[in-house]
């Protein structure tokens, strides 16, 4: 299975008006990565780019970045799933190189959600369901979670409270995490309905509130991927992919089979993923999940078989996803306090695993040398699912 | 052409399902159903992903059906900033067909609840455009 | 070698103002495809979509496009690198195949230009070079390639009329290709200069003339993939992936080297794809190459090996690229004559070389039963190329 | 921000070059060079793409180079519709440095020649915009 391995990682702090644009923003992490890697230039033979290209003004940015990070003649191409495109990204390098079609490729996700202007990005987050058929309606991101909180609220029990621990257990990363835009203390009465103070409160789209939202961010992300044979020259730590799980669900709210059992694509990518690698839920050490919302954590905890279907709740309850718990998720703030630069969310979710292998991760690190790692990454409202398993030597 | 007079603001104007909106000026909500398979679709298509076909009729949705889910939604993207708070939901027919829809203002949010008896009905809103709403049953 | 095979492929006509939605145009060639290789979708183990992204409406095509093909719950990803996106969807979906992650994919490209309004469109063609360093001069496609050709024609001594006889060999195959969108003879009286009635000879960008330009089309184009057991079982016709080059160049002009070696990508491209394929320049039969303008044709001749560099012109002058000739190029009508619908275009490419491979061209076939068949798909303006070489059992 | 005075017309405004264009409006045309492996570039970076390094200091353009080649647009992007007849070209200046630019309406569009013998010089348009230009050497 030791055969596609992460060498280097690398991550810009997520933060809100970057100022630079998207090359200087991609040679941020791409510098970082590199260096983590120990590697120049000459030892990579293709790139991947992804992003969310609405966000750009840059057309094609695939040829324009790998040109600024000095990585032309070589091949490259630009990989698009919205949310998750970075993870389908390394799916796709994964393919190249164990394919034997390259050996060293770099994966580069970025987003500049400020590049255009607040006007214009509202004009496409209209468009970012079925323009026929769903966005006429008015949707926008939060109130598709809604949909699935306030189903889980009817049939599973479970509460606002819920939802608002997992806000609460995600700051208590933020804070500790230099890379996050959202680094404040969060505390329950911050999310005290009828409180004018309480900032986290508001109705966002009903059941989620504020403090169920993550934030728009600029910020780019790089994982360098090398076959086995470059991987044991070039890298003292490589971290080994051990599975990959993708899978689609309709678009369309109207053919969706069931809101009280969460997104498909997460059982559907977690399945596959965990027989490639040969595991199974338990086996997992730590995990990075998409939590865009509150809610989309719980689901995760269900899709990856961490909790039973209905009862993700539970894990909260009991704490078992802090740091000290059974399964620590997200113990880097996930996207709740790091931001969700669009393209970038599913490198920087696995660097975090990379690091956590390497135990490198700081305040952050889980305990025991975790030897396995979960990457846990959506695209739109379940549109795409994607799990990437790790594992060390 | 045609399609841009659906929903509250429209983002395609072109599509073989144009009728759609013709029907709906008619008062009607319907779906296609493939002539050669018989499969039914909502929201309605030009082409069965079943047996390929091209060979498409309409057909009326049911009227009644169970508010599967719902939220509401207090901010609003470009075009629709006029219109928070506003609720959208899942309508279940049943037999696998479903429909996703703004529910009609006269309903007191309050009163929506997962799993009520709903219908569905054309609306048109004051600027000509044309959409379909959930109301009581 | 033969590891991946193509066992369908499908197109739309190219045309102008499609009647129907992305989704619809999309399955016009699905559904060829399909029909062609025989198969249901649950033969189908992934998708890839491929387009260039400023001309949807839709954001994030993949998964809506999955939907409408019935392509669900198959993981599904986006590919683009501009005019060759649908050759870099290849490539990917080779990746995929090869290293044993799916068995059959299928590579959907497309494009609906008139999906946008005309302004729309021209405000995204100034977006289309570098936004910081060279779309603010007023930069267009037609004069990056027509900078070529003034130094192709003030070093090699290439004439208005060598590019006015590779448009008129694009009409003699474009006016029996009934998928394409320009479908008239050409002769070399269209072509006078100072005569009004000539509508190939207006200036557009100087020594590039109406005549030299392919047309904005709408398309989609299909091409399913299938691992060698699959392909096997599946396909009385497979046709084998031998070869894949791919190379990027920078998008900056300032950073070429040499206008007059034309575009570096078709070079490098073809370096590779040939190596992989075990195969030289003459061992091809039949070719499709990026005709986007007639000066990228005459490169093209040389990037491939068909002509030494400088001396492309002579293939032309000597009619060795016609059906008959020693080389047969674009004997469907090529870029030129079929119209470029930016995602659609290897796609169809591709098409074109697997049915000259299977011998079922009509018209357009080339005598001899041809072997190998090359496939030559520019991104850009040289940004990126892709060479696909393709055999038959 | 800063850069959006750059061009005819701009289609960026945030870059970490923008000095680029306070340069410009002193008159000079500057690319960047690397303090800590020497490379230089143009057009300008705030990376080094040989050394990774951030450290970048600014260096005059030659003046004087040759028109390698050159097109003349007759048509033009939407925001560029008032300029055709326009000419673009590159220059080279030897040891790797070249430059795009528009061609100075002052020179006869039959007068301009591959190989010809050229300078550059800022410029500035009337609705304020900053660019360069190349001219008779
Ligand atoms: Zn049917
Ligand atoms: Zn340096």
């Amino acid at each position: 299975m030791k055969e596609v391995a992460v060498i280097g990682v690398g991550q810009t702090s997520f933060v809100r008006g970057y100022e630079g644009s998207i090359r200087e923003l991609a040679f941020d992490a791409f510098r970082e990565a590199m260096q983590d890697a120990g590697i120049t230039q000459k030892d990579v033979d293709a790139s991947v780019f992804c992003s969310a290209p609405e966000y750009d003004k840059q057309r094609s940015p695939a040829g324009v970045l790998a040109e600024y990070l000095g990585l032309i003649p070589q091949p490259t191409l630009y990989v698009e799933t919205v949310c998750s495109s970075s993870s389908s990204g390394l799916k796709v390098a994964y393919g190249l190189i164990k394919s034997g079609l390259h050996d060293v490729i770099v994966v580069l996700g970025f987003q500049k959600m400020s590049e255009i202007s607040s006007a214009e990005s509202q004009e496409r987050m209209g468009r970012g369901s079925d323009i026929q058929w769903e966005a006429p309606f008015g949707t926008m991101m939060p109130a598709y979670y809604a949909l699935y909180a306030q189903a889980y609220m009817a049939k599973h029990g479970l509460t606002h409270d819920d939802l608002m621990n997992v806000r609460i257990k995600s700051s208590t990363y933020g804070v500790i995490n230099d890379r996050a835009v959202y680094r404040k203390p969060i505390k329950p009465g911050d999310f005290k309905q009828g409180d004018p103070e309480a900032k986290m409160a508001g109705p966002v789209a009903w059941p989620l509130r504020v403090g169920d939202c993550c934030a728009n961010a600029d910020g780019s992300s790089c994982i360098i991927l090398a076959n086995a044979e470059k991987a044991k020259t070039l890298s003292k730590k490589p971290v080994w992919v051990l599975g990959i799980g993708a899978a689609s669900e309709a678009v369309n709210m109207a053919a969706r089979p069931d809101f009280t059992r969460g997104l498909s694509v997460g059982y559907t990518a977690a399945g596959q993923a965990y027989k490639m690698a040969g595991i199974t839920a338990k086996d997992v050490k730590v995990a990075e999940v998409h939590d865009c919302f509150t809610i989309a954590e719980i689901m995760a905890y269900e899709g990856l078989g961490f909790a039973p279907p209905g009862e993700g709740k539970q894990l909260i309850r009991e704490k078992a996803t802090y740091k000290e718990g059974k399964i620590p998720v997200n113990v880097d703030g996930g996207l709740l306090s790091k931001g969700h630069p669009i393209g970038a969310t599913g490198g920087s979710q696995i660097r975090t695993i990379v690091l956590q292998l390497r135990g490198e991760t700081g305040p952050m690190q889980v305990a025991g040398e975790p030897d396995i790692g979960l990457v846990h990454n959506i695209g739109g409202v379940g549109l795409y699912g994607n799990v990437t398993i790790f594992g060390r030597d | 052409m045609g399609f841009e007079k659906f929903g509250r603001k429209s983002f395609a104007a072109i599509t073989k399902t144009a009728r759609f909106v013709d029907l709906l000026a008619e008062g009607k909500i319907e779906g296609t159903v493939c002539k050669d398979c018989g499969v039914k679709f909502f929201p309605p298509r030009a082409d069965c992903a079943k047996c390929f076909s091209k060979n498409m009729d309409w057909f009326v949705m049911p009227e009644k059906g169970k508010l599967e889910t719902f939220t509401t939604a207090y901010y609003a993207p470009l075009g629709f900033e006029a219109d928070p708070p506003y609720t959208m939901g899942v309508v279940d027919f049943g037999n696998g067909l479903k429909l996703f829809a703004r529910v009609a203002k006269e309903i007191k949010l309050e009163e929506v609840k997962v799993g009520m008896d709903v219908a569905i009905r054309p609306v048109k809103y004051d600027n000509g455009q044309l959409s379909f709403e959930v109301t009581k049953a």
